[in-house]
């Protein structure tokens, strides 16, 4: 028995010394110490010594959470020779020492935690994991700077990589982007060498347009459905020449790259650097499906790699690893009335701007009025645009990139148009990052944007421009700008694909639709759920260099399960007592994973030698949730770790 | 009567069911307010000052008279703070008083008599804002 | 047939404001809708009681509304403040354990009161009733040509979460409306924006500053005449425009398109 | 009328996933949330790990109450497990309500990893109730009272 004072964490609301004393009197215990760092070299070393000495058969660890330090634990009682599921941790800092102040009823508490573990260990029995292989191959799910980073990071490595995107193009929203902060070198620049090495590595493949339809397994043994969506063109024959998007009559659509702000083919590639150069047509578009009638593209293609009869395609693929790299939309500010988008077409969204200055743009870069073509004399940013806000009134966290990317806009702005005439509506301007404050600041002091500490409250058609009616708090004032075009900073919604993914890959995700991490601080790229990372913005708002470290970060986790040959189980699972087995079945139906099956088995009841139709768990696939052994009518299964009585047995020592 | 501001302060918070800790000062509410300038105390101010408890001051405020109850604050607060609310609350402590009628029964056959065409509606709105 | 509406008219229908209840009956009465108006009705206090302790000034509407229930019918509203109070003190008998105690410990109601009647603004009758599409058959004198801005201030719209009457920033039911009776509807700015409201009395130069607003808005878009369903929002506007732009209730144009205007 | 005991220290077993509702708790510790030391948590793998019969154990020993937390509907990390606590308890619960153990005694709840103030929250009304319904007398075995 080993008590942790964690510093003062536990030791300031709970007297160790009683917890010791206390503990002594339980049964079973043969030996009672405490440490102010149980989890330091020190401490462990004492967990070593106090097994070896006494000859301990487990040990009770009374400290932080089993969710931070079990597996240091655990790994001590290894080194000295103990079965290292024979370690129990108390948990008397999260669950007691943190979440109350008074030290007698701290104390107190610690004492009862500390029994229930102790009674638990006294059921335990030594655990042998099994082992697993691992598939070398790795799935990616989403195809933006983030997945594009980790995939070429384990590919580099040396590992089969695929790369599962939604849209025809990898490339993301980075792609979109014009110019990109603190350093204004462009997006594309930097992004499309990525996008091409992507496509050209050989142990990289890519899975363009479609989508994950069914994940299914575990940790070194995931299976995957991958749904390929109709391009209606045969990528081999393709040779990307374009005549096709010349000759299509179609050209209403809206452009989804340009954000609505120019139109596309029905046949269409939606940018000119997408990877891969292959176009895709748009059934809801096309007059050939629309109306039988046309098919001049397939007239026109040399190459014959038009099919009006393609079919969605399923790919059914094994990988030890899954990273998440869905990344973000910006949140529609139509919702937001009283700034008139949807209805005032000069009120734009940030990423539409970064569309209207870029020079492949619908205006070839030259930022005009979407009113009527002019150049405008005056433009007002609005940050925080659904971030900061009650969550029935938008996102409750800060989008953290806005106020960088405004910043870069004015400045932008500023330096191509030193006429015109910017200010930046702000709550607070938020620049921690390296080089980042310094870049705001150049904005104001070099380039002259007028930034105003306050909301705006309305935008209002006036005479033909814009007045955009706001609050500066510095002057304690209502004040009027007459804008001609307004920006609005929208804030960072996790793609609406987020969620259901999270749901078939087991992953937890916050109350915001982000991927939750399974520390926040010391595990922030892996996902609770063992085998899935985390890369990019489907975590949490991020910018691109955030981003790319953390998808570095993302393969580098992934590399230490895939470099593995064997990963060791959890030992924790389900195992039927043959003898009480009366072989209803109804654990096979309730196990999400298929872990059970029935087979005839000769038993030795008692010396009456039968065969009887009894459960068997299969090991590997076992995840050891428990659902099978609440459903056995007649008390067979129990789970390893987690016994019924040893569940029992924590309830009576609470309850004493 | 209610002597000490800590407990106007709460009763201010009860009888209006917002919280002015929610508050971020972003200034929206008064951005918004439609006669923000022609107050003395402009919304987020109101609001900072039932958070910060001065209450007293609050009472002798001219905002108090100059509120339309458009809830244009309430309805643009990112927040969810309803700065109209806190007004109506802080009024009605001022009206609540004996003798603190901001338009009593007497002022209303002039006010009628200035202008035929006053509707019933507008008397009447403007008594119950006024008056208990 | 569609069950009978109730109609609550309120205090200034039956004084100042005559002919937006008159067009109003005589409308309904060509399209066929049956109404009742309310036997006893008292005036609905004008303006929302916002204090949670402000019982008694819930009262009156709480009547209207019970009596609505115990007939099994839904009221009917026409002016803009009628209808906030009574949708509001409806939502919080409804959603407010504490008020619907006090309300009915006051009211002393034969069953207890939980908001269960539905309140429906004129407006909404037409859209949900009759359907402005069918409406626009039954015009005889299409307002053709005529550049009318809906003017429809705060007490319709805000709050929202309450009112759920129409997007508070960018409605669009009166435009809907003018549609259908063949006028064209002018869209500006400001036809939310709040025309100063009850503060007319103490401060008129405060009232002025923001009708000039919401008129000015208006007319800079091209509109001839606005449209209100409101009493006070009506006196405002007039008695702050320079005449180039008069305000009229809704239902006076809606008379006029149904040809039943005297 | 019962006159209620000022010192009256309600009994509260609270079961948690690992995935969760433990986690969510840890956080609530590492937000330095308070909640009553009346509550004390054990550990399973999944909601669905939860038989009756531990539930119904805690109120032979002299529980007060028991609330089991789980993933919320849809985010379970075994996918399903806590579709069967709901059904289970569902029925559970209202067998123990027909045994005398009124409902508001045992509850189940939804905490994710990320809810700390919710679970902070839920065990402080959970306990508060208890604390206006006092101790438990049904179902107690009087053999383990001293």
């Amino acid at each position: 028995m080993l008590v942790c004072w964690c510093g003062s964490n536990i030791a300031g609301t709970v007297d160790i010394n009683t917890v010791v004393e206390a503990s002594k009197r339980e049964p079973g215990v043969v030996y009672a110490t405490d440490y102010q760092y149980m989890c330091a070299e020190g401490g462990q070393a004492m967990v070593r010594r106090a097994i070896e000495e006494h000859s301990l058969t487990g040990i009770v660890v009374s400290a932080c959470s089993p969710r931070m330090h079990e597996t240091t634990f655990r790994k001590a009682a290894a080194a000295a020779g103990l079965n290292p599921y024979m370690v129990e941790i108390a948990n008397i800092r999260e669950h007691c020492s943190w979440v109350h102040k008074d030290k007698e009823v701290g104390t107190e508490k610690a004492v009862v935690l500390m029994r229930a573990a102790i009674a638990k260990l006294n059921l335990n029995t030594p655990l042998f994991p099994g082992e697993s292989g691992v598939i070398k191959r790795a799935l990616v799910i989403g195809g933006g700077i983030a997945g594009i980073q980790t995939a070429l990071d384990i590919a580099d490595a040396g590992y089969e990589v695929d790369i599962v995107e939604k849209s025809p193009t990898i490339g993301g929203t980075m792609a979109q982007l014009d110019k990109t902060f603190p350093t204004l070198d462009c997006a594309a620049c930097i992004l499309t060498p990525k996008m091409v090495d992507a496509a050209q590595h050989d142990k990289i493949t890519l899975y363009t347009y479609s989508e994950v339809d069914e994940v299914s397994g575990f940790v070194g043994n995931f299976s995957v459905k991958i749904r390929q969506k109709a391009r209606c063109i045969n990528s081999k024959l393709c040779n990307g020449c374009g005549d096709c998007i010349e000759k299509c009559p179609a050209k209403k659509a809206k452009s989804e790259f340009d954000e609505g702000l120019a139109n596309r083919k029905a046949i269409y590639v939606p940018f000119a650097q997408a990877v891969p150069n292959v176009p895709v047509i748009d059934q809801t578009q096309c007059l050939k499906f629309k109306t039988g009638k046309c098919g001049l593209c397939e007239k026109v293609c040399l190459p014959k790699a038009i099919n009006f009869e393609q079919q969605d395609e399923i790919i059914e693929k094994e990988y030890g690893v899954i990273i998440a790299a869905t990344g973000f939309r910006p949140l529609s500010p139509e919702r937001y009335g009283e700034y008139g988008y949807g209805q005032l077409p000069d009120v734009i969204t940030s990423l539409e701007f970064e569309r209207l200055m870029n020079a492949a743009g619908p205006t070839g870069g030259a930022l005009l009025r979407r009113s009527n073509g002019e150049k405008p004399k005056s433009i007002v940013f609005i940050q925080c645009v659904g971030s900061r806000a009650e969550p029935d009134k938008g996102k409750s966290y800060c989008s953290k990139i806005c106020c960088m990317y405004t910043a870069k806009h004015a400045m932008l702005v500023r330096d191509k148009y030193p006429n015109i005439d910017v200010s930046v509506f702000y709550i607070d301007v938020r620049t921690p990052g390296k080089n980042f404050d310094e870049f705001y600041r150049r904005a104001v002091e070099q380039y002259g944007v007028n930034y105003i500490k306050g909301m705006v409250g309305k935008i209002a058609e006036e005479d033909g421009r814009l007045r955009v009616q706001g609050s500066d708090l510095i002057e304690d004032t209502q004040i009027f700008v007459d804008a001609d075009l307004v920006v609005l900073a929208t804030a960072v919604e996790a793609q609406a694909s987020a969620r259901p993914l999270g749901t078939m890959l087991t992953a937890s995700m916050d109350q915001n639709n982000f991927f939750s991490e399974s520390h926040a601080k010391l595990r922030p790229v892996e996902s609770p759920t063992a085998g899935i990372f985390l890369s990019g913005v489907c975590q949490g708002p991020k910018d691109i260099p955030e981003t790319v470290a953390q998808a570095g970060a993302a393969a580098v986790k992934a590399l230490g399960i895939l470099s593995k040959d064997k990963l060791i189980g959890n030992p924790c699972i389900a195992g039927p007592d043959e003898l009480l087995c009366n072989g209803c079945a109804s654990c096979e139906k309730v196990c999400p994973y298929g872990a059970i099956t029935y087979a005839d088995k000769e038993i030795n009841d008692h010396g009456h030698r039968t065969t009887r139709h009894v459960a068997e768990i299969n090991e590997a696939i076992c995840q050891g949730c428990g659902a099978c052994t609440v459903t056995c009518p007649s008390g067979a299964m129990d789970l390893k770790g987690f016994t019924n009585r040893q569940i029992m047995a924590e309830v009576d020592a609470i309850c004493r | 009567m209610l002597v000490d501001e800590k407990g106007m302060q709460e009763e201010v918070i009860r009888m209006s069911g917002t919280e002015p800790k929610k508050c971020m000062l972003c200034g929206k509410c008064s951005a918004t307010c439609p006669p923000s300038m022609d107050m003395d105390v402009r919304p987020h101010r109101f609001v900072k000052n039932v958070k910060a408890g001065n209450i007293e001051a609050l009472m002798e405020s001219e905002s108090l008279w100059k509120c339309l109850s458009c809830f244009a604050c309430v309805e643009r607060c990112p927040r969810g703070v309803e700065p109209a609310s806190l007004v109506e609350a802080v009024r009605l402590l001022v009206i609540r008083q004996q003798g603190k009628n901001y338009l009593t029964a007497d002022d209303i056959p002039e006010l009628i008599a200035s202008d035929e065409e006053i509707p019933q509606q507008l008397i009447v709105s403007a008594f119950r804002k006024y008056s208990k | 047939m569609d069950k009978t509406y109730l109609y609550y008219p309120g205090c200034t229908l039956k004084t100042k404001a005559k002919e937006l209840d008159a067009y109003a009956l005589q409308s309904m009465e060509m399209l066929g809708i049956p109404c009742k108006e309310l036997d006893e009705w008292q005036c609905c206090g004008a303006v929302y009681p916002q204090a949670t302790d402000e019982i008694a000034t819930r009262l009156s509407a709480a009547r209207a509304l019970e009596e609505a229930r115990q007939k099994d019918c839904d009221l009917l509203t026409l002016c803009s403040a009628c209808h906030h109070v009574m949708k509001r003190v409806n939502h919080d008998i409804a959603s407010d354990a504490d008020i619907r105690m006090k309300v009915n410990n006051y009211s002393e109601f034969e069953t207890p009161y939980a908001g269960e009647t539905k309140v429906v603004h004129f407006l909404e009758m037409l859209r949900d009733t009759i359907g402005f599409a069918e409406l626009k058959k039954r015009v005889l004198n299409p307002l053709t040509g005529r550049k009318i801005g809906a003017y429809y201030g705060c007490l319709l719209l805000r709050p929202s979460n309450v009112m759920q009457f129409d997007d508070p920033e960018n409605p669009y039911i009166m435009e809907e409306f003018l549609h259908a009776i063949g006028a064209e509807p002018v869209l500006y700015s400001y036809r939310n924006e709040c025309c100063g409201g009850y503060v007319a009395l103490d401060d008129p130069a405060l009232v002025q500053k923001v009708c000039t607003k919401v008129l000015h808005s208006a007319e800079q878009k091209g509109a001839e005449v606005l449209v209100t369903a409101c009493p006070l929002c009506k006196y405002n506007l007039t008695k702050h425009d320079s005449g180039d732009v008069p305000t009229y209730y809704f239902t006076e144009l809606l008379a006029e398109a149904l040809g039943v205007k005297e | 009328m019962q006159v209620k005991d000022q010192n009256f220290k309600p009994l509260v077993v609270s079961f948690c996933c690992n995935w969760c509702s433990y986690a969510g708790a840890d956080l609530a510790g590492s937000s330095r949330l308070e909640y009553p030391a009346e509550v004390k948590i054990i550990r399973i793998p999944c909601s669905c790990r939860v038989d009756p019969l531990f539930v119904l154990r805690a109120f032979q020993r002299g529980a007060d109450g028991v609330i089991i937390n789980g993933c919320h509907p849809g985010d379970c990390h075994y996918t399903s497990g806590n579709y069967f606590t709901r059904r289970r308890m569902t029925l559970l619960f209202s067998m123990l309500d027909y045994l005398g153990i009124e409902r508001e005694r045992t509850r189940l709840e939804w905490v994710s990893a990320a809810e700390g103030a919710r679970f902070a929250k839920v065990m402080n009304e959970f306990v508060g109730k208890l604390h206006e319904m006092g101790a438990n007398k049904r179902l107690g075995d009087i053999r383990c009272k001293e």
